[in-house]
C-alpha cells in the first residue's frame, strides 16, 4: 500500500501547478473580472433606461445566464461557436456569466444612491448622461468595489471547470499529472492550497477596503 | 430533431432519477449550510478570542479551497483514515461546509446589520443575551439574509453539477449520457433549461419565504413580488462578506 | 402712465410685469387613489416671497416638488413666466411637453431641499461649478470665481476644497444654497430647509436665507416650520389643508389675526406648544 | 437506486491486503470502469466491453460469480481504488514506470496501436504522428492524460487541443475544432464502427515511433499494490485467456479486439515498469 | 420621630430615603481620544424629575447611556440607589462587576429612545409582555393584565394586536413608555422621545409623561428640547457643557433668571431663536 503523501510527487506537480496557475487561471481570472466589470455596468444601466419589454427580455437572458450551471454554458458555448478558441471561449463565457451577477450589484449600488441625490441633479438640470457619470456612477461604484472583488475570488474558484472545455488549468493539470503518476493526492491538495494561499489574502484586502470605503462615506 | 426527442424520451427516466439525486444534494446541502452558517456566523461574533478564532479559520478554510477539492478528500481520502462515507454524505457534507462557510458570512454580516437601536433596546429591557439573539435580533436579521442566502442557494444548485467526480448519478451526468445519442447542442440545451426551471422554483419559493418574513417586521406586503422573477438582492451591505 | 383707457383695446398680451412667476391652474396630483392636491389655483407674482404653511401632509411639499418636476402632474397646469411647465392645452387636449422644453424652463428654477443632496463624490467647490459648467456651459474659471464669490456669501470661503460629509449640517445647507444659486435661477424653492439642523444652527442658514431676501429679486417659494422666518421674510403666506389653500394673507395678518379656524387651530398647535399644549390632552 | 453511478457497494475501506478472500466470501467483486468502449462500459445500465467479458471470465474461475462495476471519472479511478471504493480497476490502463510504482498491474492483457481519426476522406493525408508533426496547418486532438498527449509533447507538435473523453475527441474533429485524433486504433474503430453517420473514418493502426524507439504499449488490470494473493490468481486465470489467439479472441472479440492486441508471450510487466521493453 | 439627636452616635447608615437613586462619581467617558465626560458628578434625588440641557454634544445623551449601561465607562463610579451601577472600589482598584451583579441593577431602570426602537418582529402587545414574561417571569396573563392596562393609559387600548409600524409616530412613541414602564423601573430615562416627532403630535406625547409625572413617584431623567416641557414636569434643571454641569437650578430659576452665561446664551438661541436670533448675525 502506497503511503498517503508524498513529498517527491508534490515537489514533481508543484512547477506544473504554478505554470498552469499563471497561463490560465490567472490570465482567465483577469480578464473575465475585467469584462464582467464593465460588462455588469452596462447591463445595469441598459436595464433602468430601455422601455419595460426591453428591460424585462435583458432581466431573463440575465437571470437565465444567472440560474445555470457554468459547467453547462461553457460546453454549450464550446460545441457552438467552433471556430472560437477554448481559452477564448473560458473568458467569454466567465465574463458573461459574472456580468450578470455584477450587474446585480451595480443595480443595488445604484439603488443605494439616497433619491434626493437624483432629484438634486434634476433641479440643477443636469442631463442624464452627466447624472449617470458625474453622481450616481461614482458613488454606486463606491459601494460595489467590494463585491467586484469578491466575484473575482469566487470565479477564480470556478476555473476547474474549465478542464470540460479542454483548457488545462491548474486543477487539470494536477489531473493529468495524477493520471500519469497515479498520484493524485498531491495534485488535488496543492491545487487548494495554491487557491487558499491566493484567495485569503484578497479577501482580507477586500474586507479592509470595504472598511475604508465604508468610513469614508 | 425527432431522433433528439425520441432519445429524450428514451432517457427520460434516468434524467427524472438524475434530477432527484440533484435535488437531495441541493437540499441537503441547503439544510446543513443552514445548521453550520448559524453556528459559525453567530461563532464569528462571540468575545472569547479562541472559540472565535477557530470559527473564522473554519469560514477561511471552506471558502478558501475549492468544493472539487473538498469533494477529493471526502470521498477519496477519508476511507483511507478509516472513514468510509456514502458518496451521497459526502456529497452534502461539501457542499453543506463549503457554501454554510460563505453563508455564516451573511448571517454575520445581517445579524451586524439589524439596527443598533434594537439591540439597546434589549438592553433597556434586561433581556439576557440568548433572549436577545433568538427572540428579538435573529428574527429580524432572517429577513435580511434571505436574499443573500437565495444567491447562494443557486450557487450550490449549480455547484451540484460536478459530483460525478464521486460517482454520484445527477442531472449533468445523465445529459452528459443523453450527449452520446443526440446532438450535442440539444443535450446542453435540456440540461441548460432544466436547471433554470429547478432554479427558477427554488428562487420562487425563496422569494416567497422574504415576503413572509418581511411581513412578520410589517415591511413589504404584496403578493407580487412572490410572483415576479426578483433577481436574488446581492444587498451590497448585508452581504458583508464575499461572494 | 396716465393716459385713459380705451375702450377698443383688445386685452392686452400678458407682459413680463404682470405675468405671474409661477401659475396653478386646477392642478390635481394623486399618489395611487390618494388625491393629494385637487383643483388648486394660485399664483406667485414675479419677486414674491411666499411661505407655505400647514399640517403635516397637506401637501406643500408636494407643490414645490411639482414645480421643480420631481413629480408627475395628474392634472391641470402650472405656467411659469406664463409658459406652460409640464403640460400644455392643445386642441382643447392636456397634451405633455417634451423633455426638452421641460428643460428650458426648469434652468430657471433652483431647489433647497431639507436634506441638502449634496454629491458626496465631489468637493464643495465641485458641487458648486457642476451645473454652471455642464448645463449652462459656463467655463470653469468663469463658474470657479462666481462660485467663490458665493461661498463667500454663505460665509463659507475657506470650505471650497472641503469634502460635503466633513462639512456641519449647517455649512452643508448653506453650501447648496449656493449651489442652487450659482444657477442664477428666477425663481428658488426651498423645502423645510432647517428642519434637519440643530436648534442653534438653524439661525445661520435662515440669515443667509434673509439676506438673500433683501439682496436679490429672487422669486422664493417657502416651506417652513420657522414662523418666525416666515413673517420675517415673505411677503405673503398661504395656509393649506385638504390639498386647497385654506386662507391668504400677508404674514401680519395671517399670524396675528387668522380668519379661519383651520388656520387658527393650527397657528395655535405649533406657535402655542410651548405655552398650553400640553395641558389641553 | 441510491443515485451511486454504479450498483455496487464497492470495497470496504482501505484494503488491507487480504481482497482475494474477501471477494471470494462475498462471491462478488466490485470493478472501478470509466465509461470507455470498448473496453469498459454500460449500456443500457448493464456493463459490458472487452475487460468486462475478460474479468467476468476470469473470477467465474477463481469461484466469484458477480463482477459488479462503479462507473467513475478517469482521473478517479486510482484515488478510487485507493480509497478502497472497488477492488480493482476494469480500464485496459497502460502499464507504464511512473504508475507501478503507485499501484501493481496485471501481466499484459492488451498491446495497444495508435490511430488516427480524421474527417472522412482524409482531407489533409495523415497517416501518423510524423505527419501531423510534417504538416503545419494541422491541429491534434489528445485525451487529456492519455499517452497520446506525451507523444504529441515528445515529439513536439504544439497546435494540441486535449479533450476530455473520446467522445469529445469524435466531436472535436467532426466539428473541425481539430484536423485529428490521436488515440488508440481499438478505440477509434470502435467509436467510428458506431457512429457510422458522425463525418469521420480511422487511420489505419501504427506503433508511434520517438527518436526512433518504438512505443511499445500495453495494458492491463491495476490493483491495490497489497493485493498480491489477488494479482497471483488473477494472472494464473489470465494466462490462460492470452494462452493462444483463438481463446483471447473468443473472449474479447465481440468488442473489437484481434490477434494484434494479444501481447506477445515475453513480454513481462516487469519491462514494462522498467521502461526497458521494446 | 420625636427622639433627640444622641451625640454618640455612628454616622447613620444610608438609608432607603436619603441614599440618591442616581449618583456620580468622578465619571470620565472617552470616545477614543475624545474626552466627553470628565471628572462629573452629581446626584439625582429618589422621585427627582431631572431635565438635562445644554447645546448639541455636550454629552447628554451619553449620561444617559451610561446610567442604561449602553456605554462603558471609561473612569469614575456610578451608583443606583447606593449601589455600585458597572464598576466599584475593591482595595483601592476599581473593578468591573459582574455581568450578572450589572443586570441585577439594570433591571431597575427603564429607558425610551428617540427612535421608539419597537421590536417590528412583534405585536405591540408582544412588544409590551416581552421583558416582563422572560426577564421578569411573569405569566403570560399577569403581563397582558398588566399591559392592557399601560395600553389604556397611553390611549392606545385598541393597538394590542397592531403591528408597530402601522402606527404613527406618536402611537409608537406611547407604546415605547408603556414597554418601558411594564417593567415597573425606578429610574426612567427618557431622551429627546419627542425630537422624531411631527410638530403637532408632541404634545400628545408629553401629555402621557406629565401625567405618569403626576400620578407615579419614579425618578426621572430627562433630556429634551422642549423647554416648556422642562418647565413644566422636572423640579430640577442641570446645563450641560464641555462636559461639565455648568449650572443647576429649578426651572423657574433656570428659565427665568440663569446665572451663568453660557446657560444664558444658550437658552438664548434655544428659546429666543424665533424672536431675534435671525437678526444677530
Ligand atoms: N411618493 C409618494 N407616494 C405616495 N404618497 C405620497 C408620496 N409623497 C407624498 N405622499 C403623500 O402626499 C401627501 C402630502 O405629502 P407632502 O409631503 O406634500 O406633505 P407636506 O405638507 O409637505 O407634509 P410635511 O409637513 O410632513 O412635510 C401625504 O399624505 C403623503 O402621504
Ligand atoms: N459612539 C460614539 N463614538 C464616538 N463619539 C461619540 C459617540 N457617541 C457620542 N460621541 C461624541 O460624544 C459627544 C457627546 O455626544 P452626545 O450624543 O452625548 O451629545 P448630546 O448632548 O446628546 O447632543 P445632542 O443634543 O446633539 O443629542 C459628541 O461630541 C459626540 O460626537
Ligand atoms: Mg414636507
Ligand atoms: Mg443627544
Amino acid at each position: 500500500m502506497n503511503e498517503l503523501w508524498d513529498w517527491d510527487a508534490a515537489y514533481a506537480v508543484l512547477p506544473e501547478l504554478l505554470l498552469a496557475f499563471l497561463k490560465v487561471t490567472l490570465l482567465v481570472t483577469v480578464v473575465s473580472t475585467a469584462i464582467a466589470a464593465v460588462l455588469g455596468l452596462v447591463i445595469a444601466i441598459l436595464r433602468m433606461s430601455v422601455p419595460k419589454p426591453v428591460a424585462v427580455v435583458i432581466n431573463f437572458i440575465g437571470d437565465f445566464i444567472r440560474m445555470t450551471p457554468i459547467v453547462v454554458q461553457l460546453l454549450f458555448a464550446y460545441w457552438t461557436f467552433l471556430s472560437v478558441d477554448a481559452i477564448v471561449i473560458g473568458i467569454a463565457v466567465f465574463g458573461i456569466h459574472y456580468s450578470t451577477y455584477m450587474a446585480e450589484v451595480y443595480r443595488a449600488g445604484i439603488e443605494s444612491v439616497p433619491k434626493g441625490q437624483w432629484e438634486a441633479t434634476k433641479a440643477l438640470s443636469m442631463s442624464k448622461s452627466r447624472t449617470w457619470i458625474a453622481v450616481i456612477i461614482p458613488q454606486a461604484l463606491r459601494a460595489t468595489v467590494p463585491a467586484l472583488g469578491n466575484y473575482a475570488i469566487s470565479m477564480f474558484k470556478d476555473t476547474p471547470f474549465l478542464l470540460t472545455i479542454g483548457v488545462v488549468e491548474m486543477v487539470r493539470a494536477g489531473l493529468t499529472f495524477g493520471g500519469n503518476h497515479f498520484r493524485y493526492m498531491e495534485a488535488i491538495t496543492l491545487a487548494g492550497v495554491i487557491f487558499l494561499l491566493a484567495s485569503y489574502p484578497t479577501s482580507l484586502l477586500i474586507s479592509r477596503l470595504e472598511k475604508r470605503l465604508a468610513y469614508n462615506y | 430533431m425527432e431522433a433528439n426527442f425520441a432519445a429524450l424520451a428514451e432517457a427520460a427516466p434516468r434524467i427524472w432519477e438524475g434530477l432527484g439525486i440533484t435535488l437531495l444534494l441541493t437540499l441537503g446541502g441547503a439544510l446543513l449550510a443552514i445548521v453550520i452558517a448559524v453556528v459559525l456566523g453567530l461563532g464569528a461574533r462571540l468575545n472569547n478570542v479562541f472559540l472565535r478564532g477557530i470559527c473564522r479559520a473554519f469560514i477561511e478554510f471552506f471558502r478558501g479551497t475549492s468544493l472539487v477539492v473538498q469533494l477529493f478528500f471526502f470521498f477519496f481520502v477519508l476511507p483511507q483514515l478509516g472513514v468510509d462515507l456514502p458518496a451521497m454524505v459526502c456529497g452534502i457534507l461539501g457542499l453543506g461546509l463549503n457554501y454554510g462557510a460563505y453563508c455564516a458570512e451573511v448571517v454575520r454580516g445581517s445579524i451586524n446589520s439589524v439596527p443598533t437601536g434594537q439591540w439597546e433596546a434589549t438592553t433597556a429591557l434586561s433581556l439576557s443575551k440568548t433572549q436577545r439573539m433568538r427572540r428579538i435580533i435573529f428574527p429580524q436579521a432572517w429577513a435580511l439574509m434571505i436574499p443573500s442566502l437565495t444567491n447562494y442557494l443557486i450557487h450550490m444548485l449549480k455547484g451540484t453539477a460536478i459530483v460525478s467526480f464521486i460517482t454520484l448519478a445527477d442531472l449533468t451526468y445523465h445529459t452528459e449520457q443523453l450527449r452520446q445519442d443526440t446532438n450535442t447542442f440539444f443535450a446542453y440545451g435540456v440540461s441548460l433549461v432544466i436547471y433554470f426551471v429547478l432554479a427558477y422554483i427554488l428562487t420562487l419559493m425563496m422569494n416567497g419565504l422574504e415576503v413572509q418574513a418581511k411581513h412578520k417586521l410589517g415591511r413589504g406586503d404584496s403578493l407580487r413580488e412572490t410572483l415576479s422573477l426578483k433577481a436574488p438582492e446581492t444587498t451590497v451591505a448585508a452581504e458583508g462578506g464575499r461572494g | 402712465m396716465p393716459t385713459t383707457t380705451e375702450p377698443e383695446t383688445v386685452p392686452a398680451p400678458a407682459t413680463a410685469a404682470t405675468v405671474p412667476a409661477i401659475k396653478f391652474e386646477n392642478v390635481e396630483k394623486r399618489f395611487g387613489d390618494n388625491v393629494v392636491l385637487k383643483d388648486l389655483n394660485f399664483e406667485v407674482a414675479k419677486g414674491d416671497r411666499v411661505t407655505l404653511i400647514g399640517p403635516s401632509g397637506s401637501g406643500k411639499t408636494t407643490i414645490l416638488r411639482l414645480v421643480m418636476t420631481l413629480e408627475d402632474l395628474s392634472g391641470g397646469f402650472i405656467y411659469i413666466d406664463g409658459e406652460p411647465l409640464t403640460h400644455e392645452e392643445r386642441g382643447g387636449k392636456r397634451v405633455e411637453l417634451g423633455e426638452k422644453a421641460q428643460k428650458q424652463i426648469r434652468k430657471r428654477i433652483g431647489m433647497v431641499f431639507q436634506q441638502f443632496n449634496l454629491f458626496p463624490n465631489m468637493s464643495v467647490l465641485e458641487n458648486i461649478i457642476e451645473a454652471p459648467v455642464h448645463v449652462l456651459g459656463q467655463s470653469k474659471e468663469e463658474a470657479t470665481a462666481r462660485a467663490m464669490e458665493l461661498l463667500e456669501s454663505v460665509g463659507l470661503p475657506d470650505k471650497a476644497d472641503a469634502h460635503p460629509l466633513e462639512l456641519s449640517g449647517g455649512q452643508q445647507q448653506r453650501v447648496a444654497i449656493a449651489r442652487a444659486l450659482a444657477m442664477d435661477p428666477e425663481i428658488l424653492l426651498l423645502d423645510e430647509v432647517t428642519s434637519a439642523l440643530d436648534p442653534e444652527i438653524v439661525g445661520e442658514v435662515l440669515g443667509i436665507l434673509r439676506h438673500i431676501a433683501a439682496t436679490t429679486d429672487i422669486t422664493m417659494l417657502i416651506v417652513t416650520h420657522e414662523m418666525q422666518f416666515a413673517r420675517d421674510v415673505s411677503n405673503r403666506v398661504m395656509m393649506f389643508d385638504g390639498g386647497k389653500v385654506v386662507e391668504e394673507a400677508t404674514p401680519e395678518v395671517m399670524f396675528t389675526n387668522p380668519q379661519h379656524e383651520r388656520t387658527q387651530s393650527f397657528l395655535h398647535a405649533v406657535l402655542g406648544n410651548a405655552e398650553d399644549q400640553i395641558g389641553t390632552r | 437506486g441510491d443515485g451511486q453511478i454504479d450498483s455496487a457497494e464497492g470495497g470496504e475501506g482501505a484494503a488491507t491486503g487480504d481482497t482475494l478472500a474477501k471477494i471470494k466470501d462475498e462471491g462478488t467483486v466490485t470493478v472501478g470502469i470509466a465509461g470507455e468502449a470498448p473496453y469498459s462500459f454500460q449500456e443500457g445500465g448493464e456493463p459490458t466491453g472487452g475487460t468486462i467479458a475478460m474479468h467476468e471470465e476470469i473470477f467465474k474461475n477463481l469461484g466469484v460469480d458477480n463482477v459488479e462495476v462503479a462507473l467513475v471519472d478517469w482521473d478517479a479511478l486510482i484515488p478510487g481504488l485507493n480509497a478502497g471504493r472497488f477492488d480493482l480497476v476494469s480500464a485496459g490502463m497502460s502499464i507504464l514506470p511512473e504508475r507501478c510504482e503507485q499501484a501493481a498491474f496485471s501481466d499484459p492483457e492488451i498491446m495497444y496501436t495508435t490511430a488516427l481519426m480524421v474527417k472522412e476522406g482524409n482531407p489533409k493525408g495523415l497517416t501518423d504522428m510524423d505527419s501531423v508533426l510534417k504538416a503545419d496547418d494541422v491541429k491534434l486532438a489528445v485525451l487529456s492524460g492519455g499517452i497520446e498527449a506525451g507523444y504529441a509533447d515528445k515529439l513536439g507538435i504544439d497546435n494540441v487541443q486535449s479533450v476530455g473523453n473520446a467522445q469529445d475527441g469524435m466531436d472535436t474533429v467532426a466539428a473541425g475544432r481539430a484536423d485529428a485524433f490521436a488515440m488508440t486504433a481499438i478505440s477509434l474503430n470502435w467509436l467510428a464502427d458506431n457512429n457510422p453517420d458522425s463525418g469521420v473514418e480511422v487511420t489505419d493502426a501504427f506503433v508511434a515511433n520517438i527518436d526512433g524507439q518504438e512505443q511499445i504499449g500495453a495494458g492491463g488490470t491495476v490493483f491495490r499494490k497489497g493485493d498480491t494473493e489477488l494479482i497471483d490468481a488473477y494472472n494464473q486465470e489470465l494466462g490462460k485467456i492470452t494462452e493462444s489467439p483463438e481463446t483471447y479472441v473468443d473472449v474479447l472479440g465481440e468488442f473489437g479486439f484481434t490477434e494484434e492486441n494479444l501481447p506477445p508471450k515475453d513480454l513481462t510487466t516487469e519491462q514494462l515498469c522498467a521502461g526497458t521493453a521494446g
